[in-house]
């Protein structure tokens, strides 16, 4: 009975893509395309606990299941299918490939849910297989030169890939003695085993040097594809490492090593490449890549000390959901904008793309911040000689994704990507949804598994100064850029510019003012002079005059403050007489005095 | 020979003058300059006797007060007289060139010599009845000055100058009448004597109130403007020089001799000035024609010379009345000068609009330069005397903690810096012409006499301190 | 020493007395005119030079009347005075032949002489005033000389110039007025003596010193063109070429800046003036005109005007230098006085000869001129260059003292600030250069504009470039301006 | 209430009527008839200034002031007279015109 929940969820979309090519359904089919993850989503959320279930009876016998990491995948995978199709079902409304696409991407759908349900080797591989192919069909959709050509390079990775990871596992199988991945990964497995197990699911993770396939595809892909391929199944690499190789158990320095060594230079070499590309899509690949880099630390520190892995573990996983979720997010968001057609809707979608591209540059406080934080923690227990430049890579990794955002953001407006007629705002709900979900992860994911939360939740915030000189450096580029493209002279217009029209605007508000005040400086003397002349003011004031004088000297005491100074004067006599006023002076001062201080006493 | 008192020759010497000049129509203007010449010679030889004596008391008639006349010359009476002098004398000459109409070079020289007469009665006079006699004197001359040109405007504007004139005097007398009513006496002394009563006060109101509406002290200035605007370039000169200055004289003494008995009055006359410098600044700011823009600008510079006597404060008037004397002065010297060069621009340009000075094509490039010169006074820039007498203002100001009259003082000077910059820009500007620049036409006596006063305006600040220390002789204010 | 204590009077009085006979000297009376303003303007190099002999052996002249009581018109012949004197009287002897040349064909000639003759006087009498209120009085006779120069031309233009100019300078006054004041009601007295006369209010009243030092520096400030009183000095640029030299060189903005360092120096005193804490606010201010002046100047086109935001940055380092508060830079300061008088002045008529002999007034004409006019663009180049600060030339020694000075005072910042202006310098100045020699003025060749200057006009620049390249290259030798400097500092820092 | 008193406040009264009358018309003549008014409440002032209680003779300084203020006051007049016609023919004239 379980057994078929299982397999109702990996079925499912199976059973509407064989439905999609009978035509009358289709209508009816694309309007249900969002609800195709949606068992799969239920599963992982509804399923209490660690299940194992066996089907003896399905081709070689199947065992399918979910543990706790898998639980996590399923549900972040799921939820990207979702985004992505409802989107897709707008994207491919008018596309006369529309039912290919329809196929293909309900078929990788199935695989990518099934490789995660399954817990034996032969499902896990049929899976993979199954998205991988199907994912052919999502890239070469558009068929022009470019996606030809990423086609062809991607057919060509998957088929190599499909080889080395075929012989990988059987060498597991072998080794183990059983195709359980179960058993697998606590196998002590040889270590030409793991180097074709971690070469197979490498080419899905896109770690350097096996990346080239991955930023074509992704760009050639149209944007839902893209957006699963790069949210949802280059993690499918991932979830393949945790699964069949055994870390945690056996140390394999060596491969350790390189697979650091890989992602070290991978983080900073797919800054490189990325910045150079010119539409958005393909920089939103590199950065991908880049990403994968930090997780491909994370398992070479793993790799290299076992004892390190409990803690590594669910940092992976949790930044392989941040990723996903906010590189879906992005890719959509990239539909979202070309779907718009006004200016303002691009402004508005370019800012609300600035919230997952800051998440995944890492801004404190949010996932990709702490994810880093965490995983930083956790190496602290891994190798010491490898610690500092571990480090310094992660903090460092920051500064690279914010250019990469930033690149990709600049691309968006300077080679805009093209979008089939739809809703604007259809599309724009998916990418908003994943934009929320990877902003809100550092809430969601205690909820969803708290055990697996705990170390980011414990993680450092995060400091800013990677994404700040990322953001600086990119401006300074864009600025400089900007400048060469238009010459000196008119950059140096252009800086002053808004300069120019503040004091320009100041400027003629100023004379607006002026001229207003010179019209009422005239006006109101010209009024008050007719003022004054009907009313003969001033002959008013000479009886107003008098009167006020008489006034104050009524109210002041008879008294003259202003003592009256000697001087020499003509008595009526004709004699002079020295009037000796300085004693008097003194004297009233002494009486004024007295008076107050009299007063005072009453 | 019997030497005649100088102090009763600067009197007299004026009065027979306008007879004679009033009999001898023909000769009017040579006898005129000869009794103007004369009454200088007698100040000088008061200034002599002052120098010597440090005041000189002449009885008229040998009568002593109360009954009969007393003069009496001081520094300060004594410089009045000779800027009075000085200054007639020099617009004398102008008038010679400048008045060219026989009606009114008949009838310019006696009213000017009338005036002359008033004016020396004034400041030698010690008896307030006598000053109200000749303030009576001035106004009737004054009038007749204004009339002169004979055109509509100027007579109106004489006409209401009279109604002001002579209500101010008759102010006065009332003034008078109460004064002889307490005390019985009418002399300075008399004044000095005298108890504080409500009759004084009732007489210190009228008086002051009539001397204000002479003096043309905002509010009471409604009249001036037009009279000194409309009347004929030396006529204004006078009128504005000197006329006013009288008044303020006598408001100066009296005010020493019956103290303003409240702090709140001197403050109200200080605000009334304060009224004049900014009601004045902005109406000069507007004037349409230079005459009038120069009238406004005495006005204001009233105003100035009450804001000095107003900061007298605790120290009294025997430190502030020096600064109101010092701009009086300045301003006497440099605002006939100014008149005389408006008028002689007027004349060479044939209007005075100021907002087509520049669209002549003639530039009366000395009187313009005249007018610059008398305006560096009257703004007050150093080192003419208006800068003295207003550095003297403020440094009172500043020492007695006065900041609001410092304020006053500065936004008068900024706002005259602006009127008059007006006129300059009128002056100066090139691009508006009509035609060809003509050359400068040559001198005349009539711009001799405005340079000479414009000068005098400007280095008289540089013998500032033997004016001040001569001004003192006597102690007109007491011995401080 | 009391010998001909009138000295100091004839040198006033050579420049003063020249004037009314130039106004009253009829129009056409050109050769007359050019023989009296060259022969004064001889003689009084000469007596300068006699001065500035006596004055170098120890005697300071002291001639003085009363104007009012207590308070003298006093004109006193010190080395700091010296310093500024003969900088006006050869660079007034110079800018005399240049205008000769510049003005033959103008109107207004006498005024225009008369006036200026008038200017050389007003400074003179601000170098040797030996009080505030003698150096009030001429400071506004500056003033007034300098507005009929400013709108020499007549036209809209020049005369909104002239009032936007007597606006600013006459508030100024008016305030240094307000300041005198408060120092003679403070001080009981304004004359200048080396430390400073208020010790004593200083003990007294706090507050009332620094306000009168607020009022004081900030009305100078304004002929000094510190920001924000700068605006009217590249409005005032309608002026004739040779006006713009005097005013930028000579007159107005070291008039401004001169004073400061008289109240600075010697009202105040430098050790009071910082126990008031006032040095570190001018120093600021200083600083902010520098950079302000020199970004302003970046983006102008008009040749003139971007010499007068120049000018701006360049006169703040007089005031900054003295606020710095240490006897090395202030040393670079008065140094600086003479150097930049120097330099800008050369650039001025070379500008002016750029206008009168190619008709080129902006920066964007500029291609080629080199070529055209090498003599005027040489000794532009050089000033130019010595601006920017290059050694061996003027700007450097001036800048060199300066960096050291900041670094005695304890103030490191000032280096970046040298080094960010001097940056800035060559902003502005090197695209001039570059235009000049490297550019091809091709389509100029045919303008009408085009005419032969006079010698007359194109010696002045080229004498005044030697200078630059004399008072930097013998910075050290006796009687340059920094030897002098340094005996100036040694007295007014009391050594 | 002496007779002094009764003097002197209809002096003051006079001079009172006379101001108002001065300020207040509108009229050229009637604004110097009120003047003329003032002046004879002055003069009114001064006589009772010459007022000593029966037995005594009255003071004669006064007198010869009022006499002085009326002579002026009557020149005053004159001229005001004369202006005002003169006024008259030039407004007429313009009118004319």
């Amino acid at each position: 009975m379980t057994l078929s929940v299982y397999l109702f969820a990996v079925g499912w979309p199976l059973a509407m893509a064989a439905a999609l090519l009978v035509a009358p359904a289709r209508p009816i089919l694309w309007r249900m395309m969002p609800l195709a993850a949606l068992p799969a989503l239920l599963l992982g959320l509804l399923v209490p606990g660690p299940q194992l279930v066996r089907g003896d009876w399905f081709v070689l016998g199947l065992t399918m299941g979910l543990d706790q990491t898998s639980r996590l995948f399923v549900i972040f995978t799921s939820v990207l299918w979702i985004a992505a199709s409802s989107a897709a079902r707008h994207w491919m409304r008018d596309d006369p490939r529309a039912t290919g696409f329809g196929v293909m991407f309900l078929m990788a759908m199935s695989g990518n849910l099934g490789l995660i349900l399954s817990k034996d080797a032969m499902a896990f591989y049929g899976a993979f297989a199954l998205m991988s192919f199907a994912s052919y069909g999502l890239v070469v959709h558009t068929r022009d030169a470019g996606a030809k050509a990423a086609a062809r390079l991607y057919i060509g990775f998957v088929v190599i890939g499909e080889l080395i990871l075929f012989s990988g596992l059987v060498l597991a199988a072998t080794q183990s003695g059983s195709i359980l991945l179960e058993d697998m990964r606590s196998t002590e497995l040889s270590g030409l085993a793991v180097a074709l197990l971690l070469v197979g699911f490498g080419i899905k993770l896109g770690v350097m040097p096996l990346h080239f396939w991955l930023p074509p595809a992704h760009g050639a892909a149209p944007v839902p594809a893209s957006a699963v391929l790069s949210g949802a199944m280059i993690k499918a690499g991932l979830f393949g490492i945790l699964s069949a190789v055994p870390l945690g158990v056996v140390s394999y320095s060596d491969h350790g090593t390189v697979v650091m060594a890989a992602g070290m230079i991978t983080i900073f070499a797919a800054l490189l490449l990325g910045v150079q590309q010119d539409s958005a899509k393909p920089v939103l690949g590199f950065s991908s890549v880049s990403q994968m880099g930090i997780i491909a630390l994370g398992l070479g520190a793993g790799l290299m000390t076992p004892a390190a892995w409990p803690a590594i573990a669910p940092v992976l996983v949790f930044l392989a959901a941040h990723h996903g979720l906010g590189k879906g997010a992005l890719f959509l968001g990239v539909g979202a904008w070309a779907a718009q057609a006004g200016r303002a809707g691009r402004v508005a979608v370019t800012l609300a793309m600035l919230a997952p591209a800051l998440v995944l540059a890492g801004l404190p406080f949010s996932s990709g911040a702490l994810g880093k934080e965490a995983l930083k923690d956790a190496l602290g227990s891994g190798s010491e000689v490898w610690l500092p430049w571990l480090i310094l890579a992660l903090t460092l990794s920051g500064v690279a994704t914010t250019l990469l955002m930033a690149r990709a953001l600049a691309a968006l407006w300077l080679h805009p990507p093209k979008a089939p007629p739809a809703r604007p705002e259809a599309l724009a709900l998916p990418f908003l949804g994943l934009a929320g979900g990877a902003v809100a992860l550092p809430v969601i994911w205690p909820l969803l598994d708290s055990g697996m939360a705990a170390p980011v939740l414990d993680a450092y915030s995060g400091a800013l100064w990677p994404v700040a000189l990322g953001t600086g450096i990119a401006l300074t580029t864009a600025i400089s850029a900007y400048a060469q493209h238009v010459g000196p002279a008119a950059f140096v217009a252009l800086l002053l510019s808004p300069g120019r029209a503040v004091t320009g605007r100041m400027e003629s508000w100023w004379s607006a003012k002026r001229r207003a005040a010179r019209r009422v400086g005239r006006a109101v003397p010209r009024r008050l002079e007719g003022v004054g002349q009907r009313w003969r003011l001033g002959q008013a004031a000479i009886a107003g005059l008098i009167v006020a004088v008489l006034l104050v000297e009524a109210t002041s005491p008879l008294r003259p403050t202003q003592t009256k100074t000697p001087a020499v004067l003509l008595d009526p006599t004709g004699q002079e007489t020295e009037l000796d006023l300085p004693d008097l002076e003194t004297d009233t001062e002494i009486e004024e005095t007295e008076a107050l201080e009299d007063d005072l006493a009453d | 020979m019997m030497m005649i008192d100088p102090v009763i020759l600067t009197l007299f010497l004026p009065l027979f003058g306008a007879i004679a000049a009033f009999v001898l129509p023909r000769a009017a203007a040579w006898v005129g300059l000869l009794a103007v010449l004369a009454t200088g010679g007698a100040v000088a030889a008061l200034v002599r006797d002052v120098l010597a004596a440090g005041e000189v008391v002449t009885q008229l008639g040998g009568w002593a007060p109360p009954l009969g006349i007393a003069l009496r010359a001081d520094g300060l009476s004594v410089a009045m007289l000779a800027m009075t002098a000085g200054v007639g004398l020099l617009v004398s000459i102008g008038a010679l060139d400048s008045l060219r109409d026989l009606r009114e070079r008949q009838y310019f020289w006696p009213l000017w010599l009338l005036l002359l007469t008033g004016m020396n009665g004034v400041y030698l006079g010690t008896d307030i009845f006598n000053l109200y006699v000749m303030i009576e004197v001035i106004a009737l001359a004054a009038v007749g000055l204004t009339v002169l040109s004979g055109t509509k405007q100027a007579v109106r504007a004489g006409l209401e100058y009279m109604y002001a004139s002579i209500l101010g005097a008759l102010l006065f007398l009332m003034g008078v009448g109460f004064v002889y009513l307490q005390t019985g006496r009418l002399d300075f002394a008399g004044l000095i004597a005298a108890e504080p009563s409500g009759a004084m006060s009732a007489a210190l109101a009228l008086m002051v109130v009539g001397l204000l509406l002479k003096t043309a002290l905002f509010p009471l200035h409604f009249w001036l403007p037009a009279a000194h605007a409309n009347a004929t370039a030396p006529a204004s000169a006078l009128l504005s020089g000197l006329v006013v200055k009288a008044a303020l004289y006598i408001f100066l003494r009296l005010t020493t001799y019956m103290p303003l008995p409240d702090e709140i009055l001197v403050t109200l006359i200080g605000m009334l000035g304060a009224g004049a410098v900014l009601w004045g600044g902005v109406q000069a700011l507007r004037a349409e024609r230079l005459k009038l823009l120069v009238a406004w600008s005495t006005v204001v510079q009233i105003g100035l010379i009450f804001i000095a006597f107003a900061r007298a404060g605790q120290v009294g008037l025997s430190e502030s009345w020096k600064a109101a004397a010092l701009l009086i002065l300045a301003h006497g010297v440099a605002k006939s000068a100014m008149f005389l060069a408006a008028g002689r621009i007027k004349d060479e340009i044939g209007h005075d609009r100021i907002a087509d000075l520049d669209k002549s094509d003639i530039r009366p490039t000395l009187a313009q330069f005249t007018f610059a010169l008398a305006a560096i006074s009257i703004i007050g820039l150093p080192p003419s005397l208006g800068f003295i007498g207003k550095w003297t203002l403020m440094e009172g100001a500043m020492a007695a903690g006065y900041w609001h009259w410092v304020a006053v003082t500065m936004i008068g000077t900024l706002m005259s810096v602006a009127y008059f910059s007006r006129v300059f820009a009128g002056f100066l500007r090139f691009d508006r012409m009509r035609g060809e620049l003509a050359e400068h036409k040559g001198w005349a006596l009539a711009d001799a006499a405005p340079l000479t006063l414009a000068i005098a305006a400007i280095s008289l600040g540089l013998m500032a301190a033997p004016i001040l220390s001569f001004i003192e002789l006597g102690y007109p204010f007491g011995a401080q | 020493m009391t010998e001909t204590p009138f000295l100091p009077l004839f040198i006033l009085l050579t420049s003063l007395l020249a004037s009314p006979v130039l106004f009253a000297l009829p129009e056409t009376a050109a050769r007359l005119r050019t023989g009296i303003n060259l022969g004064v303007a001889a003689v009084k190099v000469a007596l300068v030079a006699w001065l500035g002999w006596k004055v170098g052996q120890g005697v300071i002249y002291d001639v003085s009347f009363t104007m009012l009581p207590g308070l003298d018109f006093k004109l006193q012949a010190d080395p700091l005075a010296m310093l500024f004197i003969s900088l006006s009287a050869i660079l007034w002897l110079i800018t005399t032949v240049y205008s000769v040349g510049y003005l033959e064909r103008g109107p207004h000639r006498a005024r225009f002489f008369g006036f200026f003759s008038l200017c050389v006087a007003a400074t003179v009498g601000i170098a040797m005033a030996g009080n505030l209120f003698t150096f009030l009085i001429f400071y506004e006779l500056l003033t007034l000389a300098t507005y009929p120069l400013v709108i020499h031309r007549g036209s809209a233009e020049a005369l909104r110039a002239g009032r936007i100019y007597l606006i600013y300078t006459l508030a100024g006054g008016l305030v240094l007025l307000l300041g005198t004041l408060g120092l003679w009601v403070l001080a009981g007295t304004t004359d200048f003596a080396p430390g400073g006369i208020l010790d004593d209010v200083v003990a007294e009243n706090r507050l009332a010193a620094q306000m009168l030092f607020v009022v004081l520096v900030g009305a100078l400030g304004v002929k000094a063109a510190l920001v924000p009183f700068h605006a009217w000095l590249p409005i005032a640029m309608v002026a004739p070429a040779p006006v713009s030299a005097l005013l930028h060189a000579v007159a107005v903005v070291k008039a401004g800046a001169f004073g400061i360092m008289r109240v600075v120096y010697e009202v105040f005193g430098i050790e009071t003036a910082q126990a008031l804490g006032m040095t570190a606010p001018l120093a600021a201010m200083a600083a902010i005109t520098i950079l302000y002046g020199s970004l302003c100047a970046i983006t102008q086109d008009d040749i003139k005007k971007r010499l007068a935001y120049s000018t701006v940055s360049q006169v703040s380092y007089i005031t900054l230098g003295v606020a710095l508060a240490s006897p090395i830079a202030a040393v670079g300061a008065m140094a600086h006085l003479i150097h930049q008088g120097l330099m800008k002045i050369t650039m001025f008529m070379a500008a002016g000869n750029l206008a009168e002999g190619l008709g080129v007034k902006k920066v964007s004409q500029m291609d080629g001129v080199g070529r055209d006019m090498p003599g005027t663009m040489l000794a532009f180049s050089a000033a130019a260059l010595a601006m920017i600060g290059l050694p061996p030339l003027a700007g450097f020694v001036s800048k060199w003292y300066l960096a050291q000075g900041g670094l005695d005072a304890g103030y490191g910042w000032v280096i970046a600030l040298l080094l960010g202006s001097s940056l800035l310098n060559a902003i502005y100045f090197l695209p001039m250069l570059h235009r000049a020699w490297f550019r091809d003025g091709g389509a100029r060749d045919q303008t009408p504009a085009r005419r032969r200057i006079g010698w007359m006009l194109a010696a002045p620049p080229i004498a005044t470039a030697l200078m630059v390249l004399a008072v930097g290259g013998f910075a050290n030798a006796p009687f340059s301006p920094l030897e002098w400097t340094r005996f100036v500092v040694a007295i007014e820092y009391q050594e | 209430m002496t007779p002094d008193l009764i003097y002197g406040l209809t002096g003051i009264a006079v001079f009172a009527i006379g101001l108002v009358g001065a300020l207040c018309a509108q009229d050229r003549l009637r604004r110097v008839l009120a003047l003329k008014l003032c002046s004879v409440g002055a003069g009114f002032v001064l006589v009772v200034a010459a007022w000593r209680s029966p037995p005594a003779d009255p003071d004669p300084v006064p007198h010869a002031l009022v006499i002085t203020g009326i002579v002026v006051m009557v020149s005053a007049t004159a001229v005001a007279l004369a202006l005002i016609r003169r006024l008259q023919t030039l407004e007429a004239e313009d009118d004319d015109d």
